[in-house]
């Protein structure tokens, strides 16, 4: 059913966690299973320094917060927020179809966690 | 890597002797029921044999059991062929809202149709009242439609209190008996029923053969049509290999039942007790003594059913789940939902169904993976807090 | 006693690696496609790629094809399928009086369904007219369902030209390709049809499996309910042993048709000559070049077809008829009726369908037994005057 890469990512998801004292934090629930995801960013400079999730959900859904957050590593918060469900999925080699929504939680919790420091600079 | 199949309400390893049956059936009387000739008259042979085993392990005559291709198409046949047949008599169906989706999705077409259906509640453990039964008898009630043992709990159901109220009022009774027949007596008298769905391969038999027990004398129509097979009431060329094993497999299992009840519960009743005892937030699913002695169903809190099982698949045990991620359907179980229990904890079932080559180590190689992977799941899941 | 099967119409005998093939899943791999765990994969993989095997030999694409328990379900699933989805367009249904029972009875429920069905007359030959389906098509029609070849007759109908008719009125249409799958092409594109039934027994695959090709975007609605197998098209645990053995014999009868069509031919031809060169008051039944490669039917006046088979059959000789007494239904073939053969005539039917496994000798032994039982039949019958 899933891809070598997703199995990859499920049995060692990459930064998993929480950050205390974050710059930005984004929750999403899938309102489809139920299932949620939560996203915890250092911000320095504009660019995530570190960032780490913890997510409910499915192995296709831990699979893609794990990914997200390789990817996001690094990357200025532009770039980051450049990157897209279909990206992630793409990283991973694909998802089956009746799993792609999960991608969706992974790349919107990396957007609302950069929301959510965004807001926190601004006021 | 050691393999551990505990899968066994999804299906089940056929038998050696069952296989063994089915190859004959295969490899040398292949012929066709309906021949005349020596090929034909071979293969006759071979199902009338196999219907009356099954008849003896149900209670039966060998003419009230019919062949179909598995329990849906059981479940499809014993429905709808009442309802149609006795739609000038009332429109009134009643069911539970624990059955199998065979069962429900058929009452749900009817009820399109303009059947009035009433899908009854369950308690907390599963469990139907005969109670709750006889309040939703109306004198428009032709069929009643309860499982006898659930899938996912393992829940059994009082068939025969229903049966009873069934029978004085005169409404037909059809139970799906695809996960009990085989580890509890079914006896169509003892329950009271007159239409029992049985299944294949949930007893060691192969897929695509199932059962239909048609009591003598009920009011019934066919549903598929065709040539005259099965006496008109389930057309087609007739799986011979199928329907032999079938009856070698209920052969079989009305002779290993009773001490495979025992030797299961013992398993069983060991993983019961030490996930209880060895994890906090975690509870078990169906009836605590009323369910099927080799049938465990446990909700762990804070986790999603899909990781565990992959993650359990990981280290060689094959189990299952409830959840909505590895339905397709995207909806946690309707039967742990109907028990009250919330969709956060639905989603974190894990059933584990346990069969006749399971053994001791298996039981002790799973209780010592799991807590690692427990462990894991809850320290990634945003919900958990130690 | 020497043994020869000639009733591949009826049955045929499992092709030994589609037997291979089958047993892999039920001796290992056993598992539920949907499960997710190793067990499940393994056997969600193997109905996939038999699904691929079965797809490439009828030209079209995988997920067009589903499985069901044979070619009866085939047949129900395609026709009231399509008469459900579509009945708020038109209730017109067109068939032929030559169709197998499966589809027939079909046509006649969903008439007392308040559905118009036309059923259209066959030729001398067996033989439906495009022009015939032309001059029947109303703007309610709405399915049109002719066979490919006829069980009986062998006779092989002109599917692509009304294909052709039914596209150009967008009407959909089905037909039943049990006998010719595997002996003629059989190409969705080719015939210009949009269901196909198909079933694994007649063409050296196990009973109990058929599969039906629904052309995707068309309107059809599922009969079967329960869980979600077969994108819910046709629920129920999938029949996998079943399924990759379809697959297989699906694979063999692309590689190996045109060679056993042609050798096959030569046999039949010859039994025909012979026969008809050799007895009076005989009738080839079907159409003289348009038949199946491996059918042949003869009329033998003055001779009942159950005293026929009874006869070859203590010489070992394994054959069918359309004559009442051996199918139960005390009216002589349907079949052979609408051909406009008369009753009696229609009694000493002879039905001779070739297979793999037969050869030359065999056709000589036939040839060597019959006379002799003609004769004594014959010389019994009060109709036969020397
Ligand atoms: C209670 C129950 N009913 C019906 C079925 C359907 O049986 P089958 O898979 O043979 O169609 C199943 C199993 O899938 C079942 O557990
Ligand atoms: C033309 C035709 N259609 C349908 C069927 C039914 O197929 P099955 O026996 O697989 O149900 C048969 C064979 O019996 C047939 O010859
Ligand atoms: S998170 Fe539920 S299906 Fe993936
Ligand atoms: S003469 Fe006996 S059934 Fe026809």
């Amino acid at each position: 059913m899933y891809t070598d890469k997703v199995m990859e990512h499920f049995t060692n998801p990459r930064n998993v966690g929480e950050i205390t004292d974050p710059s930005g934090v984004g929750e999403v629930g899938n309102p489809t299973c139920g299932d949620i995801m939560k996203i915890f960013l250092k911000v320095e400079d504009n660019i995530i320094k570190d960032i780490k999730f913890k997510t409910f959900g499915c192995g296709a859904a831990i699979a893609t917060s794990s990914m997200v957050t390789e990817m996001a590593k690094g990357k200025t918060l532009d770039e980051a927020e450049q990157i897209s469900n279909k990206a992630v999925a793409e990283m991973l080699d694909g998802l089956p179809p009746q799993k792609m929504h999960c991608s969706n939680l992974a790349a919107d919790a990396l957007k609302k966690a950069i929301e959510d420091y965004k807001k926190k600079q601004a006021v | 890597m050691r393999r551990v199949y505990f899968d066994h309400s999804a299906t089940t390893p056929v038998h050696p002797a069952v296989a063994e049956e089915m190859y004959r059936y295969v490899n040398k009387t292949f012929g066709n029921p309906s021949s005349v000739h020596f090929f034909g008259r071979e293969a006759r042979k071979a199902v009338e044999e196999a219907r009356e085993k099954v008849a003896r392990a149900i209670g039966s005559r060998p003419e009230e059991v019919i062949f179909t291709s598995g329990g849906t198409e059981s479940d499809l046949m014993a429905i709808k062929g009442v309802a149609y047949a006795n739609c000038n008599k009332g429109n009134h169906i009643i069911t539970s809202s624990v059955e199998h989706h065979a069962v429900l999705d058929n009452c749900k077409a009817l009820e399109k149709e303009g059947f009035a259906v009433t899908v009854l509640p369950v308690d907390a453990d599963g469990m139907v009242s005969p109670d709750s039964v006889a309040a939703a008898i109306t004198d428009k009630t032709i069929l009643i439609t309860i499982m006898h043992a659930n899938n996912e709990v393992g829940t059994i159901q009082p068939i025969h209190e229903i049966g009873r109220l069934a029978r004085e009022k005169g409404i037909l009774f059809h139970t799906d008996a695809v996960q009990s027949f085989g580890k509890i007596p079914v006896n169509v008298d003892e329950l009271l029923v007159d239409f029992v769905s049985i299944s294949g391969h949930k007893i060691y038999g192969p897929k695509g053969i199932g059962a239909l027990y048609i009591r003598k004398g009920v009011r019934w129509l066919p549903i598929s049509l065709g040539g005259g097979q099965e006496r008109k009431r389930r057309p087609g060329t007739e799986n011979v290999p199928g329907i032999a094993a079938l009856g070698k497999a209920a052969e079989i299992a009305m002779e290993t039942m009773a001490d495979e009840a025992a030797r299961l519960t013992l398993l069983r009743d060991r993983i019961i007790k030490e996930v209880m005892e060895n994890y906090s937030n975690v509870r078990l699913n169906g009836h605590p003594t009323k369910r099927l002695p080799n049938h465990v169903n446990f909700a762990f809190e804070f986790i999603e059913g899909e990781a565990l099982l992959l993650s359990l698949d990981l280290q060689g045990v094959a189990a299952s789940s409830g959840s909505a991620c590895t339905s397709g359907s995207l909806e946690p179980s309707h039967v742990l939902l109907a028990m009250g229990i919330p969709p956060e904890i639905a989603h974190g079932s894990l059933r584990i169904t346990l069969g006749k080559d399971n053994n001791e180590e298996d039981v002790s190689y799973f209780l010592e993976v799991l807590p690692a992977i427990i462990d894991r799941l809850r320290a990634m899941s945003p919900l958990y807090h130690k």
